[in-house]
């Protein structure tokens, strides 16, 4: 069976699939079950300074297997009592990542710093979240200011600093190659997309915060042009996110230019087994494929030679 | 998968519980829950009171804010409903024990008529502050089950905590399966009294939810999801979790004890 | 039965249902098919000054019946050949739109001129396809230009200037208010939102092109972020697009507050009779919720009260 | 929607046609096309000249520069295919007659194998420039449709075009439906004939393809579309369309003469 170990920004990952932020990871004891279910590593919800609710119900939508709408609002406890939930998870040797969210560089340090003395292999930065009024998006879509903060989490901790991109931009890769030159050790992508859902019948949008960010099947084309736009932009390594729900579109990801792929919403349409199963997949398939090892699949898809008798050529 | 449906029916059941009855096709099993969304305002989860046919309903307490404003929806407005969700009572024949403590009742009563019209003989160990709270007695004995009462206040039955007349039933014998909903600290006490007497037991837990979809983790409970793996647990698993009795948590996610 | 008709940006709509740019629209002969099918307008696939071939196949990539992916590469016979196909489509009585591409202000306003000579109701300005280098979203995503394209056209036409705004932005609202600054009687939203496809036993892109855009139900909770968004920003009114495939998909959109609306994907997976079935089905469901006149729908889920005890109050 | 799948065997029928079969299950009826894509290189239309069973083949005429280079495909190589597409021949027992010029066999020959297999009686007149780009000729007459040869060279059969022997074979009467294909003006001829003797017909048209779904207008074809509402036409559509045996359209949308 092909190998499906994967090394990506320092971290030693068993098989390319982490949990991504916001699925699963508001507690020690479910980072916990979805590292045992099989999962590569697991990201940690984004965690702020302080206790936020989120925003109140109903902050979720779906469309068949094929889509999602979410505004949670970004809901922690806060990282004094984060860190209590996270040593649970660390003494059961889950590789974790642990996700923060600030509304300015000094926040994101501060956070990084504390995360750090967590037990945590990587810090990802949510510059990304599409509603969270004076985070995510608000702070991650002007090139400038995600080098400045990827900046200063680089000089708060030695570990690797993953800056998570919006798709809501005009140039994703942009703000990659601004995160690279802060000093990321990686980027990964794509947070979910902004979007929106009306009942008519009660005449109102669904979601309390009314604008939300769609995921699932229906983003992973967005995810995989970000992906593909990004690896021909930047050098550091790049996380594949969004409407990972097969071992094939992992590979898509993987072939577009990522090392690694976080999974979320194929969580709520499948379960926690997701993880296993993926990863079992994933090899059959680079055997069927003849990769020995996916890392030979990286950015596979580039440079394909392509246009009327591209094949006679290549 | 919402599907927005005007209450048909409006009843109150006890001075603090109202049942809301509505239209609602999807199939349900007792002990399931729906997200009921009350347009412009909050969306809860609430077990299914009323689960056979296309007449579903939920029995709300009033808590807090929101419970009162959903109890003060009136026949004709709208509601959006999704579900139902969760893991149902497993409904096996035999002698039943049914502890319901409060508005558990609302949980429990289409589960005792469910194995009731499937042969089983049931006794219902009904407690509440005071009589006129005692929810759905009338219900538990028209399908035939057998209802030993309990009251805060001794206005009816038995002056003290169910958990007691719950204690001396399962002391009498001959029970097979233990079902409860209630005060977690309550449950936590029925658990332990099957336990020792290695009687099968289920309880219905409740935790803040969002998705209802086993993906945000607010109803995380131990390793378990309650929207997902629950709210019906058996009492292995309730055991097994080191917050079952002792702590939730807010919304935050942030820990609460009891 | 409630009236569907709608009047938006001077035009008179037997029904809000417009057939939306590229889809059909390249001879005279579909045009009137469109019309005759039920659409209440016709807009005409985007044309240019000279004739393109577009990009070689593969076009095209489909997600079951929830999306799509093309990169046609704007294909057009260029305006001299196709004013001669709009004869036709204009003696069969059709309301047209006339969508033009170019890559300067200077081209747009030439266009523009030449298509109201046909018998063109309104212009639509294509600022907003994102995978044709030097058209499009590349001369789309900034405000300032989009203020002078649309600067320039109207100063050349009598026609009302519908300005098609790209939701591969971090702003897109922006673009729609400077296009109302510059003059538009109307802006549409959205055009496809970029994305990619990788055929993984072929290790390469689906698309001849790379780079394509996403249409269909995917992107219907985008195109409602957008029209949302926009309705909070001009005065103007804003035709819908992205994702209808249902009656319900329409009033969502009337109720973030678009007065019209297109239809191109839903063609694909359905055929032509999808704009006749759409009519129907509107005007049912605006008699179900108790709506006389679509125009009473318009923005109808913008400042509905909300938050705990919202009901109450409201 | 798309299957990667390697091409099984290559048959080179003509000196000017090549078959290429391979393993593709999607179920298929004589007269549809598959969209075939060449890794890194164009994506075409192709009538299915096999679609029994899970091994469809098509049969490519060498026209240009991407038609030789599909003709090049070796067994082994992968392409992509998706498909079928578009409307079949209606197979209707009765005596039909079949007129293919050139590459048009390769659409009419899964068509003639269905009606025979039905029952029902064929005879081909088949034409080609010269005798050994008669293509099908043994595949017609093994199932057992009588063949009638026409070439433009004289180098077998009838000495001129097929659309005279069809002309004859029409005129000799008992044909209950005429199916044809090959160049449009042929077509054309054959539709005026049918339509004088009222007999039912049926022509193959082609024009340039891009999404093969009805959408970007590519294959315009009057008020119709060839991917959807065709290949296959019947004759009075046929002679409805003003640019049938006239023009078709090249990539960009302009008008083209044949
Ligand atoms: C599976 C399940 C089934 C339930 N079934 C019933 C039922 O049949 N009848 C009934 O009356 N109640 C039921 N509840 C409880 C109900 O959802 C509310 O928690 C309860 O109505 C609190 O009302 P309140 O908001 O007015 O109280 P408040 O005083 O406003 O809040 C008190 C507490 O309610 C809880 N709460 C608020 N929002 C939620 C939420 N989204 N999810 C869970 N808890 C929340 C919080 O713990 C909060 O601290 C159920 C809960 C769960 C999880
Ligand atoms: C429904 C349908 C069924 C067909 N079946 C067959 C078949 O069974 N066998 C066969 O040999 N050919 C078939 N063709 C024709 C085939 O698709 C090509 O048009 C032909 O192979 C031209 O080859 P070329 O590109 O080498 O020619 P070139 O000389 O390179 O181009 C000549 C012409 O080919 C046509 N062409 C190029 N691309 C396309 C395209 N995407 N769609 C349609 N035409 C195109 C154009 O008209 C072009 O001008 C079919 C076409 C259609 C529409
Ligand atoms: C319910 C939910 C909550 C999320 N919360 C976060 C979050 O806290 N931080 C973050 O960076 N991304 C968050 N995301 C985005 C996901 O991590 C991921 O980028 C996105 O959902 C796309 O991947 P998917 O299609 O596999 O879900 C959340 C997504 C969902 C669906
Ligand atoms: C095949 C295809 C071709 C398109 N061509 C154009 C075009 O030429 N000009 C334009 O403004 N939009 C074009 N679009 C975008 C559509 O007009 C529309 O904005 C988009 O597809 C979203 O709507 P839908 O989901 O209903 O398809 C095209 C879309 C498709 C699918
Ligand atoms: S409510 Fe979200 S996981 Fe249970
Ligand atoms: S090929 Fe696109 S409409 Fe026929």
């Amino acid at each position: 069976m092909a190998s499906v170990d994967v090394r990506c920004a320092g971290l030693e990952l068993r098989n390319p699939f982490l949990l991504a932020s916001g699925i699963w990871g508001e507690t020690g004891a479910s980072l916990v079950g979805a590292w045992r279910a099989g999962a590569g590593g697991v990201i940690t919800k984004s965690i702020g300074e302080g206790p936020r609710a989120g925003y109140p119900n109903p902050t979720v939508e779906t469309y068949g297997t094929w889509g999602m709408l979410n505004a949670m609002g970004l809901p922690n406890p806060g990282i004094d009592e984060y860190l209590a939930e996270m040593a649970a998870a660390r003494d059961a040797g889950a590789v974790i990542v642990g996700s923060v969210f600030a509304g300015d560089e000094a926040g994101f340090a501060r956070l990084a710093r504390r995360m750090s003395s967590a037990g945590v292999r990587a810090i990802e930065l949510n510059l990304s979240c599409p509603h969270a009024e004076g985070f995510g998006t608000e702070v991650g879509s002007e090139p400038g200011q995600v080098e400045r903060i990827v900046r200063a989490v680089t000089a708060e901790t030695k570990l690797p600093v993953i800056a998570k991109i919006t798709p809501n931009a005009a140039d994703p890769a942009a703000l990659a190659a601004a995160a690279e030159r802060g000093g990321a050790a990686a980027v990964s992508a794509i947070n979910t997309v902004r979007g929106l859902a009306i009942d008519v019948r009660l005449k109102r949008p669904v979601l309390s915060h009314g604008l939300g960010g769609l995921s699932g099947p229906a983003i992973k084309p967005v995810g995989l042009a970000c992906v593909w736009q990004i690896y021909e932009r930047v050098r550091i390594p790049i996380v594949g996110v969004g409407g990972i729900a097969r071992a094939e579109d992992a590979l898509e990801y993987v072939m577009a230019g990522a090392r690694a792929v976080e999974v979320g919403t194929q969580v709520a349409f499948e379960g926690i087994d997701v993880f296993g199963r993926l990863a079992r997949e994933l090899g059959t398939l680079l055997d069927e494929l003849g990769f020995a090892r996916l890392e030979d699949a990286v950015g596979a898809a580039h440079g394909a030679p392509s246009g009327p008798g591209a094949r006679a050529a290549g | 998968m919402r599907s927005v449906v005007r209450v048909s029916e409006r009843v109150e059941e006890t001075p603090s519980t109202v049942t809301l009855r509505f239209p609602y096709g999807p199939p349900a099993e007792p002990g399931q829950f729906v997200m009921l969304w009350i347009p412009g305002d909050d969306e809860l989860p609430m077990s299914l009171s009323f689960t056979d046919g296309a007449s579903k309903g939920v029995t709300v307490k009033s808590m807090g804010d929101t419970s009162r404003r959903i109890q003060a929806i009136r026949p004709g407005d709208a509601v959006a409903i999704r579900g139902p969700y969760g893991r149902p009572f497993p409904t096996s024949p035999g002698r039943t024990l049914v502890v319901a403590g409060g508005s558990g009742s609302a949980v429990l009563a289409p589960a005792v008529e469910r194995v009731r019209a499937r042969g089983g003989s049931v006794v219902v160990a009904l407690g509440a502050t005071q009589r006129p709270e005692l929810l759905f007695r009338e219900r538990f004995e028209r399908c035939g089950a057998t209802v030993r009462v309990a009251t805060d206040d001794g206005s009816e039955g038995f002056h003290g905590y169910v958990t007691e007349v719950a204690a001396t039933i399962l002391e009498e014998g001959s029970i097979d399966a233990v079902w409860t909903c209630g005060p977690e600290r309550m449950m936590d006490k029925v658990v332990r009294s099957a336990a020792a007497r290695r009687v099968p037991c289920f309880g219905s837990v409740e935790r803040h939810m969002k998705c209802a979809l086993g993906m945000c983790d607010a109803c995380a409970f131990g390793p378990f999801h309650v929207c997902t793996d629950g709210p019906v647990f058996d009492g292995g698993r309730l055991a097994s979790v080191p917050e079952f009795g002792r702590f939730h948590r807010d919304p935050s996610g942030r820990r609460a004890s009891f």
